[in-house]
């Protein structure tokens, strides 16, 4: 299937600085694409990119096969949902979702009420901005992006404004909505358990470069770049091969099928359904374990074994 | 749309126009409440009239030659530099019918002596307004007197200051000789402790009240005052005065020459005079108009001092560059003191 | 990329060349000539207006501006800082304290150099009822002087000063106060020690719409000063007017100008608050 | 120290206020002098004779509309510019009109126009003041505007392309409603400066447009009367009731 949006060897130059570099990627049509990477590797730049906010200075951008490059943001046929929402404080929540619908009529009306209902915001049309709370803040923007029937959403880190608790339910919210309007969606995030778990496709980002891309689990479990195994989740790193917390094993005893690694505990922290503990090697590396609450009790000082299967180990390039 | 006529309309709003109009840029307090709109009944037309309050201030304005203006009323001292700048349309006698009210004296005025350019309207002099409580100064050299201290007031024009001081050494107000000048400056500077304020027409209400006891002052302002209280009493100073008078005159500019002409000629009406003349307390340049007024005001010395007393009266006349210059730093001197 | 913004931007800026730089052009140019017998100007092209300035009578008159424009900002500071720091505290009622303050602003300068002619007088107010009330004989010289012309600048520049003030303090952190008081500092530390340097920007964007408006006053000194001082301001007028000596005129102008400049620059490079 | 303070402002609001109050509370006295004689409406019933004053009084209405009214229009338009994108040479050109002494701008002014008077046949009047008042307040429109602009997400404009408006629909719809306030706050300033200006007023006023200010200070100069606390007082009142009146209407 042909792909709604690709990038081809974009690149986006600053005075003094490299924002993005030679970017291609491809997003196919109804996915949930996540460009995920740290703060400052570029992400947010591709999304201004995609939405025509900025001018890439090398490469082109291909919406349905068309490329886009000259187009003004007005013109293209994508939308999207700001970091903050950047929902008018003069207009009501109809008034916001609304401002792309350009005429009023009757189908526009049918529309508008379609996306209220969709959203969950009945009996708040006329609320003022500020008289919501976050979370309708956040469905007011995607109603009102949504209303211009774009190919293709962006969003813009579209859950750090809201408070940990609420993130985790408007997350699966988001995902069944995309599910639901069939829309695709290219998000920008830094949080890496969130692309993780919502996402079709997950592109990891670091310096304006774009490391990998794959499904959530490919990348997470074979990482092809250190960086993207780091970013994704924590690794131990020992004698050149990683290996993720929940994969090392930990045991008083010496294991008497495999290699193992002895170490002293250093500290543990104890995390509700898990316990992680902090082992040091003779070669000083402070390795991580993760263990069951009820799998036996590690004290500071205690001598113990580290080992893993080797199927675990997680094979990257550099 | 109707914000846009409004825009639009706004700069027509300032020029209604119909009936033809005079633009007459006069001194504050120079007519009668009467004059102006007499003259626009008769003539059927439009006056619009505006006032100054200093004569550089109506010079700074008309010295463009587009200010808009008609008629303007110059003190003699500035009908030569106004000529000779090019700002002045001659006058045409023909249309002045009204000329021969003129006093003989103000027929052939030093400054424009065949009246070529100006026509005389009211003429006064500088002395001494002072309260009747204390012993009245005989002339300026009384002002330096410790006894005023805090009490006085002297005009806020250099001409004055300095031609109050010039004839207190016995020389003309017009001097241009750089020492008499600067020996005048140092005797302002000399005074100025004494004095409340260099003040023009403001010190009126305050001669009225008594906070003020004896000002340098135009006599006619002075007798405005005098008409307020009987506190107060003129003297015209011993060792000599200014005289000046202002004068209407057209400017080049004008568009309505004809019109100007027949409202100078209005001015010079007899009975016209006489009203202006009651309601400013100005002494009139109009003979007739004189032989009319009141035993009042006629007979007033204040107003028309006797022939002894007008004798030691002295005409300011227009300074060269370099006495005007030097004129104006000597001012600044003072007044930074 | 934004073609609006050109079209935006046109209007003000033909504007501000046509009626901002051209007419200082032109009083450049005046500066540069004689002027002519009776007024006026003449040829020929000269700088001798610009060697005229250093005259000492000059420069005393300058450093007399100074003197009265500095004392006169550091009365509003004085008067302004509580005040501003009071509307920036007072919490639910700010919009009516700020109404108060601009309220006296909307009044016409000239009213108001006028209430305290009708004031400072003899007569006025003040002398009457000191003297009802037995405590003077005869009435104080209240007005033309120095004192009266201090008085009535600051009256008509005070909400120049809290308002810029009232902006900073705004939004300087409560809890920066009450961090400070948490560390032990004493109300008048806290407040010479964190309030004043924070409030820094305020106090120069203050002081600098005080400073200049005063530097250039004329209206002032000549109404309440009874003509005994003279400013820059009376000295520029005096010679478009009285003298009739335009050029010099011109020449002080621009002196004064390019020195309201520098210190603007200076105080920019400070880095005090931009205004824009 | 808060009460401190409060006794404080106290004092300073009076030493604002009293002043004008006691001017109004003056001008209802059947005397002219200082002395109260008894309530009386001589004195506004003498200015309203005036006619010179009255005229002068619709003068300063025309010129501060008018002024107000492009000085306003220009000044957000470059403010929205500015935001946009800093221009080096329009601020300094604001820069320079925000610090020129009052009596230096007039000059200038005067100066340029009687420069172009030689060329053209226009002649002073009410244009070349409404032109003078839009110059001096230009800077403070901006000032006000862009200050009210800066505390907008410039995200929003953003939005409102992203959602099919192009720039000048993102302008229309979604900025300048929301500088609304600012705008405002900035024509009021405009009213204000314009209606209360007289040193550049007087050295570029004509024909036909002497204002409020000139004959204050022309009846100022010639001693304090009462008429002129009259006309001052019903300034005051009239310029708060109009401000009162444009807050309801802001608010409405």
């Amino acid at each position: 299937m042909e792909p709604v949006l690709e990038l081809r060897q974009v690149s986006k130059y600053y005075p003094g600085h490299e924002a993005v570099k030679e970017l291609s990627f491809a997003v196919p049509r109804g996915a949930l694409f996540s460009l995920v990477g740290p703060s400052g590797c570029g992400k947010t730049t591709t999304l201004r990119l995609v939405a025509g906010f900025e001018q890439p200075t090398a490469g082109d951008i291909y919406l349905n096969g068309v490329r886009i490059n000259s187009l003004k943001p007005h013109q293209r046929n994508v939308s999207t949902v700001f970091q903050n929402y950047a929902l008018f404080p003069h207009l009501t929540v109809r008034g916001n979702i609304e401002f792309g619908l350009r005429r009023r009529t009757a189908e526009a009306e049918r529309r508008l009420r379609e996306l209220i209902e969709l959203v969950c915001l009945e009996g708040k049309e006329n609320r003022r901005i500020w008289e919501i709370s976050g979370g309708e803040r956040q469905r007011v923007a995607l109603a009102r992006s949504l209303a211009v029937a774009p190919e293709v959403l962006l969003l813009d880190e579209p859950l750090s404004a809201l408070d940990p608790k609420l993130r985790k339910q408007v997350r699966s919210e988001l995902r069944s909505l995309q599910r639901r309007v069939g829309v695709t969606f290219v998000l920008v995030t830094h949080d890496q358990e969130e692309a993780l778990s919502i996402s079709d496709l997950i592109g990891v980002m670091n310096e304006g470069r774009l490391e990998q891309v794959g499904e959530p689990r490919e990348v997470y479990e074979r990482p092809r770049t250190r960086f993207v195994a780091s970013f994704l989740g924590t690794v131990n790193w020992i004698n050149g091969v990683g290996i993720r917390p929940e994969a090392t094993r930990i045991s008083r005893d010496r294991p008497p099928q495999a290699a193992s690694i002895p170490a002293t505990v250093r500290e543990t922290v104890f995390l509700g359904n898990c316990i992680h503990v902090e082992a040091e090697t003779g070669g000083g590396h402070v390795v991580v374990a993760e263990v069951g609450a009820q799998d036996g009790r590690f004290e500071r000082g205690d001598r113990v074994y580290l080992w893993w299967e080797p199927a675990d180990e997680l094979r990257v390039s550099e | 749309m109707r914000r846009r006529e409004f825009v639009v309309a706004l700069p027509g709003l300032a020029c209604r126009s119909g009936r033809p109009r005079l633009n007459v840029f006069n001194w504050s307090d120079y007519v009668a409440p009467e004059t102006v709109p007499a003259f626009e009944a008769e003539f059927g037309v439009r006056v619009r009239y505006g006032t100054y309050e200093s004569g550089e201030e109506m010079l700074a304005k008309v010295l463009s030659g587009n200010s808009g203006w008609d008629v303007v009323f110059p003190s003699n001292s500035l009908v030569e530099p106004m000529r000779e700048q090019g700002l002045l349309a001659p006058l045409r006698h023909a249309w002045l019918p009204n000329l021969d009210n003129l006093e003989e004296g103000f027929r052939r005025p030093p400054w424009d002596p065949k009246l070529d350019w100006c026509v005389p309207y009211m003429w006064g002099g500088t002395g001494i307004a002072c309260r009747r409580e204390v012993t009245p100064p005989a002339g300026w050299a009384s002002l330096w007197e410790e006894r005023w201290r805090g009490r006085l007031t002297m005009l806020d024009d250099p001409a004055e200051v300095l031609g109050a001081c010039l004839k207190k050494l016995g020389w003309s107000v017009n001097s241009t000789d750089p020492v008499e000048l600067r020996r005048a400056g140092e005797e302002a500077r000399a005074q100025k402790p004494l004095l409340r304020a260099y003040v023009n027409a403001e010190v009126r209400d305050q001669l009225v009240a008594g906070d003020v006891l004896a000002a340098q002052l135009w006599a006619t302002t002075a007798l405005q005052a005098m008409e307020e209280t009987a506190e107060l009493a003129f003297v015209w100073p011993a060792e000599g005065f200014p005289l000046y008078a202002d004068n209407a005159v057209i400017l080049r500019e004008s568009g309505r020459v004809e019109l100007a002409h027949r409202f100078i000629d209005y001015l010079l009406r007899p009975d016209v005079a006489v009203a202006v003349v009651k309601a400013t307390k100005t002494a009139t340049v109009n003979a007739k108009a004189k032989a009319l007024l009141p035993e009042r005001l006629r007979l007033n010395p204040v107003l028309y001092p006797p022939a002894e007393v007008l004798r030691r009266g002295e005409w300011f006349t227009a300074l060269p560059a370099a006495a005007q210059r030097l004129r104006d730093r000597i001012w600044t001197e003072i007044r930074a003191a | 990329m934004s073609r609006l913004r050109s079209w935006f931007l046109a209007p003000a800026g033909l504007w501000i060349a046509f009626f901002v730089a051209a007419p200082l052009g032109v009083v450049a140019a005046y500066s540069l000539l004689t002027r002519g017998t009776y007024g006026g100007l003449s040829e020929p092209w000269t700088l001798e207006n610009y060697l005229r300035l250093a005259d000492p009578l000059y420069l005393k008159i300058l450093a007399r501006s100074f003197w009265i424009a500095g004392l006169t900002t550091l009365l509003c500071l004085i008067l302004g800082f509580p005040l501003a720091l009071f509307l920036a505290r007072s919490g639910e009622r700010k919009h009516l304290y700020l109404a108060l303050v601009i309220l006296p602003f909307w009044t016409s300068y000239l009213v108001r150099t006028y209430a305290w002619m009708f004031l400072l007088r003899d007569t006025g107010l003040v002398n009457t009822l000191l003297i009802e009330a037995g405590w003077l004989e005869r009435p104080l010289a209240l007005l033309y002087n120095d004192g009266a012309v201090i008085l009535g600048l600051v009256h008509g520049h005070l909400p120049y000063m809290v308002l810029p003030l009232f902006a900073t303090l705004e939004r300087l952190d409560r809890s920066l106060v009450e961090a400070a008081g948490d560390l032990g500092a004493p109300p008048r530390e806290t407040f010479f020690r964190v309030v004043v340097p924070l409030a820094r920007p305020g106090i120069a964007a203050g002081s600098l719409l005080v400073f200049i408006p005063c530097l250039g006053a004329f209206l002032t000194p000549d109404l309440l000063g009874g003509g005994k001082t003279v400013m820059i301001g009376n000295l520029i007028q005096n010679q478009f007017t009285a003298a009739r000596d335009w050029p010099f005129g011109a020449a002080a102008s621009l002196a004064l100008m390019v020195l309201v400049m520098l210190m603007l620059g200076l105080l920019l490079r400070r880095g005090g608050e931009r205004f824009l | 120290m808060s009460r401190l303070l409060g006794v404080y402002a106290a004092a300073v609001y009076a030493f604002l206020h009293l002043p004008l109050i006691i001017l109004g509370v003056f001008s209802f006295n059947a005397s002219r002098f200082t002395v109260w004689e008894g309530f009386s409406l001589r004195w506004y019933r003498a200015a309203l004779e005036n006619p010179q004053l009255l005229e002068a009084c619709w003068n300063s209405l025309l010129v501060a509309a008018a002024a107000t009214l492009l000085a306003t229009a220009l000044g957000t338009l470059c403010a929205y510019g500015l935001w946009k994108r800093r221009s080096a040479p329009i601020e300094a050109g604001l820069y320079v009109s925000l610090v020129t002494p009052e009596v230096v701008m007039g000059i200038s002014l005067l100066a340029f126009y009687q420069w172009l008077f030689r060329y053209f046949d226009v002649r002073l009047g009410m244009h070349t003041v409404v032109l003078a008042h839009v110059t001096f307040c230009l800077a403070y429109v901006v000032l006000v505007v862009l200050a009210r602009l800066r505390t907008l997400e410039p995200a929003l404009e953003e939005a409102a392309m992203d959602l099919g408006a192009t720039e000048w629909q993102a302008f229309r719809r979604v900025t300048l409603p929301l500088a609304g306030p600012g705008i405002a706050a900035a024509a009021l300033l405009c009213f204000a400066l314009s209606f209360d200006d007289y040193v550049i007023t007087s050295l570029v006023a004509g024909v036909d447009s002497e204002t409020l200010p000139m004959v204050i200070y022309a009846m100022a100069r010639r001693g304090v009367s009462p008429v002129v606390n009259a006309v001052s007082t019903a300034i005051v009142f009239g310029l708060g009731v109009f401000i009162l009146l444009a807050e309801r209407l802001r608010r409405a």
